[in-house]
C-alpha cells in the first residue's frame, strides 16, 4: 500500500516548498517592521531551529491536529480548515454532479450519434467548457445573472435568512433541510447554482470525452447486436446495455474531473465570494500565510489520493470482469 | 460485427522501415483530418499562429522590449475603433490589439518552451524507469505519484508564489508541474513495448540495449506523448492566465491573462473590450489544442486517460 | 430469375419459411462501394436446416443478419433484392409472406427475437458483462410475451406495471413500483418471468437453473453460455433460428454437444434453421441443404451429400480438397492458391474467376447465372450452361477437365 | 456625460450579445443534458428548471435593482461594505497599522478622544473633555495630560467604564507587546499612567506635539472590557490572545455579532450606547476580487466598496453610484532610494553601482524625469495630485507655494549628464507590490525613463504582498528602490521621524547620511520640530524642510491618492476623513 508513502512524499515537499524560498512568517511581517521585531516573530514560530526537526514539529502537529496558526483567517488551520471544507466540498459536490450528469449526457448523446454533426457540436461544446478561463466565464455569467437580470447573488447564502440557523454539518443545503427551513435551502440552492454550473462546466469534457469513446467501443460489442436480435427497441439497448458498461470506464476519469473541480475552486471561490478553502489558499498565497498553504496543499492532495482511491474500489466493484485485490 | 467492418482499431506504429512508418503516419494524418472538429481546431491553430508570426508587421513592436505592452496614459480606455487602437485601449492606455498580437506570441513561447522542456525530461525520466526497471523504475515512480497527486494548478500557484511573478519563473513553475505526466505515459508505452515479440527479436539478434531502444522501443512510444503534448500546448497558457489573474504575473507583460484580469472591472462599466479579446485569445487557444489533442487521442490511443 | 425456379421443381410442395431473392448488401467505405452481399437467392424450407459455408469475408454473416436487419447502416446499405417470410404467427405479420426488408421498424422489432431469433459466433461477447443471466433472457419475455403476463395479474393492472412489463418504465416509476400495491403485482410479475426463464435454461439442460439465472456471464464457461444463447434464442421458439457459427469459439469436445443441442432442439420445436459456417465437417452432420458462398455470391447450393459426392463448382471442389476437419480453425482454405478479390464495385465477371483454374474469357466478361446440374442442385460455372442459350461456342465454355493454367 | 454615458452601454450590448450568447450555450446546454444525460432519480439540478428564476430567488430585492432602475434602497436598514482585505485580528493590541483589523476596532470600541467627521480637529470620546493648555489638562511642560473619564457609559457586556478599566487597556497593550501589534507608538512615548479619582493622568518622557493626534486616537489605545479580558485568558506578555483576536468588547456605538470568515462580518447597532446611536446595521463583505466589488455596487447589494484609483474610472457615471473623493490620503506613494545597498545584492540585470543613489543628481534626475502628469491623470484617474517634499496636503505645514517636482526633461538629462550616466545608461530594479497603484507607478517610472532616454531601462518586479514585506522587512534592503505608500500620519512630526530623519526608520535602512548633503542639520530640525508645541514655529521648521528636501530629496514621489470611495447615491450623509484607518469610514455617521 502505498498511500501513506506518497502522502509523506508530499508533505516533505509541502513542507520544503514554504521552507526554501519561502519564508514561513512573511504574512506577520509589516514593512515598518524592525530587525530584532522579525527575529522575534522568527524564534515564536521556531524557525530557528534545524529543518528536520522544523519538519518533524510540524508534521507532528499534522497528525495530532494542530497544524499551527492562519493569519489569513485568524484561527487556527485546523479550524479554519475544517469551518471551510464544507463550503468547498458542498459546491465541488454540486459541480461534480452538473459535471458527471452533463458530461454523461452529451458523450452519450454524442456517442450514439458517432461522426454525425451532433456528435461533433456535443464534443466542440464540452471541450470549450475545458478550455474556457474560468476567472473571465464566471464574471461574464456575473454580468448577466446579477448585474443585468439579478436572478442570482455571490456569496454562499443569504446571511439575513441563514443568521438564524445552526450548521452542524457545514453543508448549507443540508444544515437547511436539518433545520427544516425551505426557503433556506432555496437559498442555498440558488446561491451554488452558478458556482456549481462555472466549475462543472470545466470538468464535463473530461467525462463526456471518456463516455462518448467507451459507449463507441460498447456499440461496437456484440452483446449489443444480441440486445437488438432480441426485439429490443434502441432505447434499451443503449440505456440497458451499451450505455451501463458505458458508465463503468467512465467512472476511472471521475477522480480526474475531481482534481480538476479541486483546482477549479481557488478561483470560482474568488470570484463567487466563495467562504471555502479554495479561496483561504489564494489569500495565503497573496499574503504569504505558509502555514496555511502547507495545510491546504497537503490536505487538497490527500483529499484527491483518497478520492481516487475511493474511484478505483468503485471501478472494481463496479467492472464484474474485475475481481478485487487481483 | 460484420466481416467486412470499417469499426475503428487501435493503430500504433508498428516497427520497421521508415517507409512503413511513413504510410503509417499519412494513414493516421488522413483518419485525424476526416474528423471535422479537429480540423477547425487545426485551422483555429494555424491562423493564431499567423498572428504570432506577423506581431512585428501588424504592429510596431515597442523599444526597447517589445513584449512590453506599450502605454498611452493619455488615451486610457479608449474604445475599438479609436484612430490606432483598432481594439481599444487598457485602463492604463495599452494598446488592445498589441496585446492580443504580441500575446499570442507570448503564449507560442511560453508553451512551446515548457512543453519542450517538459516532454525533454519527462520522456528521459520515464524511459530510465521503465527500460532500466527494477529500483530506479521503484523511486522513480514514487516521485511521480506523490508530484501526481497534487493538482497542477494547486502546485504551480504554491511554487510560483514562492520564486515570485517574473516570466522565468512562470516558465520553471509550470515545467515543474507538467513534466510528471510524460513520464508516467513514457513508462507505461514502453513497459507495453518492451513485451513485444520484436524486442525479443533484437535482443536475439544482440542488438545493445540502447539501440533498441532508439530503434524499436522509443519510436513505438511516441504517439501518447504527442497526444498529451497537443493537449498541454493549450492547458500550459490556460494555466499561465489564471495566475496572472491571482495576482502572479509579470508587471506590464503582453500577456492575454494579464489583459483579461485588468480589463475585467471594465466590462461592467461597458469597457468590454479590455478583457474579452484576450479572454477570447486564451479560450480559442485552448480550445484548439484540445480540439486537435482530443481528436489525436481519438485515433492513435482511444482509451489512454491523461494521468 | 428466383433460385427455387431453378434449384427446387422437385420438393417445391413443401413450404418455405424464407426466400431470400437477389440480396444485394453494399457497404460505404472511403474507396467505394464494397458489394458484400450481391445478388443472393436461396429458399429455406420449413423444417430444414441449411448451411450457409464459405471463407471469412464472402458474405454469409452479413446475408444472415440481413434476415433481421442487423447490418450496420452506415456504413451498411440494403441495396436491393427481397427476404420473403412466412410467419407462424400471423398476429404480426399477417397471413401470406412478408418482406423482411420492407416492414416498418416496429414490426421488424416484434419479429426479433420472436419469429426470427440468432445465436452468435462468440457466446463470450455475445452475453451482457454488467447484467445477471436471468435478467438478459428476461429481457426477451417481457419483450414480446408481456401481455400474456399480464393476463396473470387479473383484468386490469395498473399502468404503470403495465409499462414496467414492456420495459417502458421512467425513473420516477420505478421508484412507485417499490411500494405495494404495485410491489406486489410486481412481485407476481417477476415470479412469472423467472418461471419462464427457469423452464427455458432447463430445455438447454443447464443444470440448477435459478442458480444460473443470478450469475453473470464471467463466471460462466463458453460451452454454457452458448447454451444460455441457445435458450434465450429458442425462448419464443421461433420460426427461424440463425446460428452465425455457434462453435467456432467454443473447443472441440464442447462443439459437438453444442450441435447435438442445436438439433435435438430444432426437432422439437419444428424451427428452420439457417446455420452459418466455414466449416464444411460441421456442415456436412448437421445440414439438410448447403449453399456455398464466396465473395457476395452463392455459388453453388444443394441438397448436403449430393454437394458431398458431387462438388461440381471448382471453388466448392477446392474446398473439398482442402478437407477441413473439426480440428482446423479458420485459414485452412488457404489451399487454393490466390486471395479473395477486391470487392470494392466489382466488375461483371466470374467472381472466382480470378483464382479458377479452368477460367477462359467468359468468365472474366460475365456473370455466371445458378445453373441446375442435377435436381435441386445448381451451380455458378459456365462449365455446366447450355452454349446455345448463352449464344456462344461450346469451346468458349470451360471445361472442368482441361486447366486453363 | 450622458449621452457618452449611452453610447457606451449601445457599445456594452453589442459587445455583450457574443458573451449573452455563450452563457445562454453553456446554463441552458448543461441544463437540458442533465436531464437528457440521465433518468437517474433525484436529479440534484432540477431546481434550475422547476424554480421560475426571478420569482424563486431570494434576493428578489436584487432582481429589481438592475443599473436601470438604481432608485429603491436595496437592504433597508442595513449597511454592506465590500473590503478587500480580511482582518488578521480584532484585537488592539495586535492589530498592526494600516491593518484590515483597524476598520472594524475604529467601529466596536472608543478611544479617549477621537478624530471627529469634519477634518483633523480632535472630539472628546471617553475622555469627556479633549485636554489643551488652555483648559489646564495639558501641564505647562507639556508632559502630562489629564483625561477626566465619561460618567455612565458601559461596555457591551455590561460592565461599567472607569478610569482604572482605562489604565488596565493600554497597560495591557504594553504588556502584551506583540511585535505584529502597534504598542510601540504608547510605549516611545508614554512614561507612566495613573488613575486620580475619575481622572486618567499620563506622563510622557517627552514633549510630543503629536501626542494626542498620533498615539491617544490610534487603535492601539482603543479602551477595551477589563471583566471580559480576564474572564478570557487575562494579559499574558509577547502571548496573542485568541479570544481578543476574533471577539470584541468595547463601548462602541457597534457590537460585533459574527465574523464569518472569508464571507462577512456583521455589526449591530448597540443600543446602550452613552452617545449618538447608530442608525443602521453593517456588514462587511470579503470582496478579494475588485470586478466583483464594482459589479455588486451596481447590483446594489453594495452600499459602498473599497475603491482602487486604478479601476475608478470604470464604475465611474454607473446609474445609482457616485465616486465620493475627499480630501487627500496622508499616505503618500512614494519610491524609496536606497544608499545603502549591500556588495552584490541587487539582481544580476542591474547595471548600477551600489552607490548609485548617493549621487545628489540621480536623486534629483529621477525626480526630474518622472512624468507626473501620466501618473496622476492617467494611472490615479484624475484623483489625486503631486506633493511638495514631505508634506501631503492636509497635513500641518502644507503650503501651495512650496517646491515642488514637476517633470523637466531637459534639467533631468542635465542632471544625469551631470551624474555620468546619459551616454552609457544603466539597468535598474524596483520593487512594487503587485496590482494597483504601485505597480502602476513603477510602470509610469519605467516608460518615463526609457522617454528621457532609452538606455534608462527600469525593470518593475511586481511582487505579491507578502514577498514585498518580507523583502521590506530586511535591513540591509536588497534592492536598490521600492515603490510603496507611506504609512498615514496624523502629524508631520511622525512623518519626518519615519522618513526623513537620518537615522529615524528609513534613515537608517537607507542611510540618508549617505545622502544629505548635510545630515545634522536635517536631524536637527526635525527633532526641534517634534518637540515644538507652538504651531507656528512648527510650520516654519517644515516649510525650511521642504526646501532643503526639494534640493536634496530622499525620495520619490509620484503623487498622493484622494480619499476614495465609491458608493450607492441612497447613502445619507456619506462623509470619509483620511485620518481614520482605511477605509476611512465611520458607519455611525451612515443613513440610507
Amino acid at each position: 500500500m502505498i498511500f501513506p508513502l506518497i502522502i509523506v512524499g508530499t508533505s516533505i515537499i509541502v513542507f520544503s516548498l514554504s521552507r526554501v524560498g519561502g519564508n514561513p512568517i512573511a504574512i506577520y511581517i509589516e514593512h515598518e517592521m524592525s530587525a530584532e521585531e522579525v527575529a522575534e516573530l522568527e524564534d515564536r514560530y521556531g524557525l530557528n531551529d534545524p529543518l528536520p526537526i522544523q519538519y518533524l514539529a510540524w508534521a507532528r502537529g499534522v497528525v495530532t491536529g494542530d497544524m499551527g496558526w492562519s493569519a489569513v483567517s485568524a484561527q487556527p488551520v485546523t479550524e479554519a480548515l475544517f469551518s471551510r471544507l464544507g463550503a468547498t466540498l458542498e459546491m465541488s459536490i454540486f459541480a461534480a454532479v452538473v459535471a458527471v450528469t452533463s458530461g454523461i449526457g452529451l458523450g452519450t448523446f454524442g456517442g450514439a450519434r458517432r461522426d454525425r454533426l451532433p456528435d461533433h457540436l456535443t464534443r466542440v461544446f464540452s471541450i470549450s467548457g475545458a478550455s474556457m478561463p474560468i476567472f473571465w466565464f464566471a464574471i461574464l455569467l456575473l454580468i448577466l445573472f446579477w448585474v443585468n437580470l439579478g436572478w442570482f447573488s455571490t456569496g454562499r447564502s443569504d446571511p439575513a435568512i441563514f443568521g438564524s440557523i445552526t450548521h452542524p454539518t457545514g453543508l448549507y443545503t443540508f444544515d437547511a433541510i436539518l433545520a427544516g427551513n425551505l426557503n433556506a435551502l432555496r437559498d442555498a440552492i440558488w446561491h451554488l447554482i452558478l458556482p456549481a454550473v462555472t466549475l462543472g462546466f470545466g470538468a464535463t469534457a473530461i467525462i463526456a470525452r471518456m463516455m462518448r469513446s467507451s459507449l463507441v467501443e460498447e456499440l461496437n460489442e456484440d452483446y449489443v447486436d444480441a440486445a437488438r436480435a432480441k426485439g429490443l427497441p434502441e432505447r434499451l439497448v443503449l440505456r440497458r446495455h451499451a450505455r451501463r458498461n458505458a458508465l463503468i470506464p467512465t467512472v476511472t476519469v471521475i477522480g480526474l474531473g475531481f482534481g480538476f473541480l479541486l483546482q477549479g475552486t481557488v478561483v470560482v471561490e474568488i470570484i463567487f465570494r466563495w467562504p471555502g478553502i479554495g479561496r483561504w489558499m489564494a489569500d495565503a498565497v497573496l499574503r504569504g500565510d505558509q502555514a496555511t498553504i502547507m495545510a491546504y496543499v497537503l490536505f487538497t492532495s490527500v483529499l484527491f489520493l483518497t478520492v481516487n482511491l475511493i474511484v478505483d474500489v468503485m471501478y472494481a466493484y463496479l467492472d464484474r470482469r474485475v475481481v478485487l485485490g487481483a | 460485427m460484420a466481416d467486412i467492418s470499417t469499426a475503428p482499431t487501435r493503430l500504433t506504429l508498428t516497427p520497421g522501415p521508415w517507409a512503413v512508418r511513413a504510410r503509417r503516419f499519412s494513414e493516421i494524418a488522413k483518419k485525424v483530418l476526416s474528423n471535422p472538429t479537429t480540423l477547425i481546431g487545426l485551422i483555429i491553430i494555424v491562423a493564431l499562429l499567423a498572428l504570432a508570426f506577423l506581431a512585428p508587421v501588424l504592429t510596431t513592436p515597442n523599444v526597447p522590449d517589445p513584449y512590453q505592452m506599450p502605454r498611452d496614459w493619455g488615451a486610457r480606455d479608449a474604445p475599438p475603433g479609436t484612430p490606432g487602437h483598432p481594439l481599444g485601449t487598457t485602463s492604463t492606455g495599452g494598446d488592445v490589439f498589441y496585446g492580443v498580437l504580441w500575446g499570442a506570441r507570448t503564449s507560442l513561447q511560453l508553451s512551446v518552451i515548457v512543453v519542450s522542456i517538459t516532454v525533454t525530461v519527462g520522456v528521459i525520466v520515464g524511459s530510465l524507469a521503465g527500460f532500466i526497471g527494477g529500483k530506479v523504475d521503484e523511486i522513480l515512480m514514487r516521485l511521480v505519484d506523490v508530484l501526481l497527486a497534487i493538482p497542477e494548478l494547486i502546485f504551480a500557484l504554491a511554487i510560483a508564489a514562492v520564486l515570485g511573478p517574473s516570466f522565468g519563473n512562470i516558465i520553471f513553475a509550470l515545467s515543474v508541474v507538467f513534466w510528471v505526466k510524460y513520464a508516467r505515459i513514457t513508462r507505461g508505452q514502453i513497459i507495453h513495448v518492451k513485451q513485444n515479440e520484436y524486442v525479443d527479436a533484437a535482443h536475439v539478434t544482440g542488438d545493445s540495449k540502447f539501440r533498441i531502444y532508439l530503434k524499436d522501443v522509443l519510436p513505438n512510444s511516441v504517439t501518447p506523448v504527442m497526444v498529451q503534448a497537443t493537449l498541454d500546448m493549450g492547458g500550459i497558457v490556460l494555466t499561465a492566465a489564471t495566475l496572472s489573474f491571482i495576482g502572479l504575473a509579470q508587471a506590464g507583460l503582453a500577456e492575454w491573462g494579464v489583459l483579461v484580469s485588468d480589463g475585467q472591472a471594465g466590462i461592467s462599466a461597458g469597457k468590454w473590450w479590455a478583457s474579452t479579446f484576450p479572454g477570447m485569445m486564451v479560450f480559442l487557444w485552448a480550445l484548439a489544442f484540445n480540439l486537435v489533442g482530443d481528436g489525436l487521442r481519438d485515433v492513435l490511443d482511444p482509451r489512454t486517460e491523461n494521468r | 430469375m428466383t433460385a427455387t425456379a431453378d434449384t427446387a421443381p422437385a420438393q417445391a410442395t413443401i413450404p418455405l419459411v424464407a426466400s431470400v431473392n437477389d440480396l444485394r448488401v453494399h457497404f460505404q467505405s472511403r474507396a467505394g462501394m464494397v458489394h458484400a452481399v450481391d445478388g443472393v437467392s436461396f429458399d429455406i424450407r420449413d423444417g430444414e436446416t441449411l448451411g450457409l459455408v464459405g471463407e471469412t469475408g464472402c458474405g454469409k454473416s452479413v446475408t444472415a443478419r440481413a434476415f433481421i436487419r442487423l447490418v450496420a447502416s452506415p456504413p451498411g446499405v440494403y441495396a436491393g433484392g427481397q427476404i420473403q417470410f412466412w410467419s407462424s404467427e400471423t398476429r404480426i405479420t399477417g397471413a401470406g409472406p412478408v418482406d423482411l426488408l420492407a416492414i416498418p421498424h416496429r414490426d421488424m422489432l416484434d419479429i426479433r427475437g420472436d419469429r426470427i431469433a440468432m445465436i452468435f459466433q462468440d457466446p463470450g461477447k455475445a452475453l451482457n458483462p454488467a447484467l445477471s443471466i436471468g435478467s438478459q433472457i428476461a429481457e426477451v419475455f417481457y419483450q414480446h410475451r408481456s401481455e400474456e403476463l399480464l393476463k396473470a395479474l387479473g383484468p386490469n393492472p395498473s399502468w404503470i406495471v403495465r409499462r414496467a412489463a414492456n420495459q417502458e418504465s421512467m425513473g420516477f416509476e420505478r421508484f412507485f413500483l417499490r411500494f405495494p400495491p404495485l410491489r406486489g403485482q410486481m412481485a407476481k410479475l417477476r415470479q412469472r418471468v423467472d418461471r419462464l426463464v427457469a423452464q427455458a435454461l432447463a430445455e438447454v439442460q443447464i443444470p440448477n437453473p435459478r442458480k444460473i439465472m443470478d450469475s453473470y456471464p464471467h463466471e460462466l464457461s463458453g460451452g454454457m453460455k452458448q447454451r444460455i444463447l441457445i435458450a434465450q434464442a429458442l425462448a419464443c421458439n421461433p420460426d427461424l433460428l440463425i446460428a452465425d457459427e455457434p462453435t467456432t469459439a467454443l473447443d472441440v469436445t464442447i462443439q459437438a454437444r453444442i450441435l447435438q443441442l442445436i438439433a435435438e432442439l430444432k426437432e422439437r420445436h419444428e424451427t428452420s434453421v439457417l446455420y452459418i459456417s466455414h466449416d464444411l465437417s460441421l456442415v456436412r452432420e448437421i445440414c439438410n441443404r448447403v449453399a456455398v458462398m464466396y465473395a457476395g455470391r452463392i455459388v453453388e447450393i444443394g441438397d448436403t451429400d449430393e454437394i458431398f459426392r458431387n462438388p461440381t463448382h471448382p471453388y466448392t471442389q477446392g474446398l473439398m480438397a482442402a478437407v477441413p476437419s473439426a480440428t482446423h480453425k479458420r485459414g485452412q482454405l488457404a489451399a487454393i492458391e490466390g486471395t479473395v478479390p477486391e470487392l470494392v464495385d466489382p466488375a461483371p465477371s466470374c467472381r472466382f474467376s480470378t483464382r479458377c483454374p479452368y477460367a477462359v474469357e467468359l468468365c472474366h466478361s460475365v456473370d455466371p447465372p445458378l445453373i441446375p446440374v442435377a435436381s435441386g442442385h445448381g451451380s455458378a460455372c459456365f462449365a455446366y450452361a447450355d452454349p446455345h442459350s448463352l449464344g456462344v461456342r461450346p469451346d468458349e465454355l470451360p471445361s472442368l477437365d482441361r486447366r486453363t493454367r | 456625460m450622458g449621452s457618452t454615458e449611452r453610447s457606451r452601454r449601445r457599445r456594452f450590448w453589442s459587445g455583450f450579445a457574443i458573451l449573452a450568447l455563450v452563457i445562454a450555450a453553456c446554463t441552458g446546454g448543461t441544463t437540458t443534458e442533465t436531464t437528457g444525460g440521465t433518468a437517474a432519480p433525484g436529479d440534484t439540478t432540477a431546481p434550475s428548471e422547476t424554480t421560475p428564476p426571478d420569482t424563486g430567488s431570494p434576493d428578489t430585492t436584487s432582481a429589481d435593482t438592475t443599473p436601470d432602475t438604481g432608485g429603491e434602497v436595496v437592504n433597508p436598514g442595513l449597511y454592506v461594505h465590500a473590503a478587500d482585505d480580511e482582518p488578521l485580528s480584532l484585537d488592539p493590541a495586535q492589530v498592526a497599522a494600516g491593518e484590515a483589523g483597524e476598520t472594524i476596532i475604529i467601529q466596536v470600541y472608543e478611544r479617549l478622544v477621537e478624530i471627529g467627521p469634519g477634518g483633523p480637529d480632535l472630539i472628546p470620546s471617553l475622555s469627556s473633555e479633549v485636554p489643551t493648555v488652555e483648559n489646564g489638562l495639558i501641564s505647562e511642560d507639556g508632559l502630562t495630560y489629564t483625561f477626566p473619564i465619561r460618567e455612565g457609559v458601559v461596555f457591551h457586556d455590561g460592565s461599567e467604564l472607569t478610569a482604572d478599566v482605562v489604565k488596565f487597556s493600554w497597560d495591557r497593550a504594553l504588556t502584551m507587546d506583540l511585535p505584529e501589534g502597534n504598542s510601540s507608538v504608547l510605549s516611545d512615548l508614554v512614561a507612566s499612567t495613573e488613575v486620580d479619582g475619575n481622572n486618567l493622568v499620563v506622563t510622557l518622557n517627552e514633549r510630543n506635539a503629536a501626542f494626542l493626534n498620533s498615539v491617544v486616537t490610534a487603535a492601539v489605545a482603543s479602551i477595551v472590557s477589563q471583566e471580559a479580558v480576564e474572564a478570557n485568558g487575562g494579559v499574558e506578555a509577547g502571548v496573542v490572545n485568541e479570544y481578543f483576536a476574533s471577539n470584541m468588547v468595547g463601548t462602541g456605538p457597534y457590537t460585533l455579532t459574527a465574523w464569518n470568515r472569508g464571507e462577512n462580518i456583521q455589526l449591530e447597532i448597540f443600543p446602550d450606547y452613552w452617545g449618538e446611536p447608530a442608525k443602521l446595521d453593517v456588514r462587511i463583505d470579503q470582496v478579494a476580487d475588485s470586478d466583483v466589488r464594482a459589479l455588486g455596487l451596481q447590483a446594489g447589494d453594495y452600499d459602498s466598496i473599497e475603491t482602487d484609483p486604478t479601476f475608478i474610472g470604470d464604475i465611474e457615471g454607473a446609474e445609482g453610484i457616485t465616486i465620493f473623493s475627499g480630501d487627500f490620503l496622508l499616505e503618500p506613494v512614494h519610491m524609496g532610494m536606497n544608499m545603502n545597498i549591500p556588495e552584490g545584492a541587487l539582481p544580476p540585470e542591474d547595471t548600477i553601482p551600489v552607490d548609485f543613489f548617493h549621487d545628489v543628481n540621480v536623486r534629483r534626475g529621477f525626480n526630474l524625469a518622472f512624468n507626473y502628469q501620466d501618473f496622476v491623470e492617467g494611472a490615479m484617474a484624475g484623483l489625486g495630485g503631486p506633493i511638495p517634499h514631505y508634506l501631503p496636503q492636509g497635513m500641518l505645514g502644507f503650503d501651495e507655494s512650496l517646491p515642488q517636482f514637476e517633470t523637466d526633461l531637459a534639467a533631468a538629462e542635465e542632471a544625469f549628464r551631470e551624474a555620468g550616466y546619459w551616454d552609457e545608461g544603466f539597468t535598474m530594479t524596483v520593487l512594487a507590490e503587485e496590482g494597483g497603484i504601485f505597480e502602476l507607478a513603477g510602470l509610469v517610472l519605467k516608460d518615463s525613463m526609457t522617454a528621457l532616454n532609452p538606455a534608462f531601462q527600469i525593470n518593475v518586479l511586481a511582487v505579491v504582498e507578502a514577498q514585498f514585506d518580507s523583502a521590506h522587512a530586511e535591513d540591509p534592503f536588497q534592492y536598490a528602490a521600492w515603490i510603496k505608500n507611506a504609512d498615514p500620519f496624523a502629524d508631520p512630526a511622525a512623518l519626518f521621524a519615519a522618513y526623513i530623519h537620518p537615522d529615524g526608520e528609513w534613515g537608517s535602512v537607507h542611510n540618508f547620511r549617505n545622502a544629505y548633503a548635510d545630515p545634522d542639520q536635517i536631524a536637527s530640525l526635525v527633532d526641534e520640530a517634534a518637540v515644538e508645541l507652538d504651531q507656528d514655529r512648527r510650520v516654519e521648521i517644515y516649510q525650511e524642510l521642504a526646501q532643503l528636501l526639494f534640493d536634496d530629496p530622499v525620495w520619490l514621489i509620484p503623487g498622493n491618492e484622494r480619499a476614495l470611495m465609491a458608493h450607492r447615491d441612497w447613502v445619507q450623509n456619506f462623509d470619509m476623513n483620511p485620518l481614520w484607518p482605511r477605509p476611512s469610514l465611520k458607519f455611525v455617521y451612515f443613513d440610507k
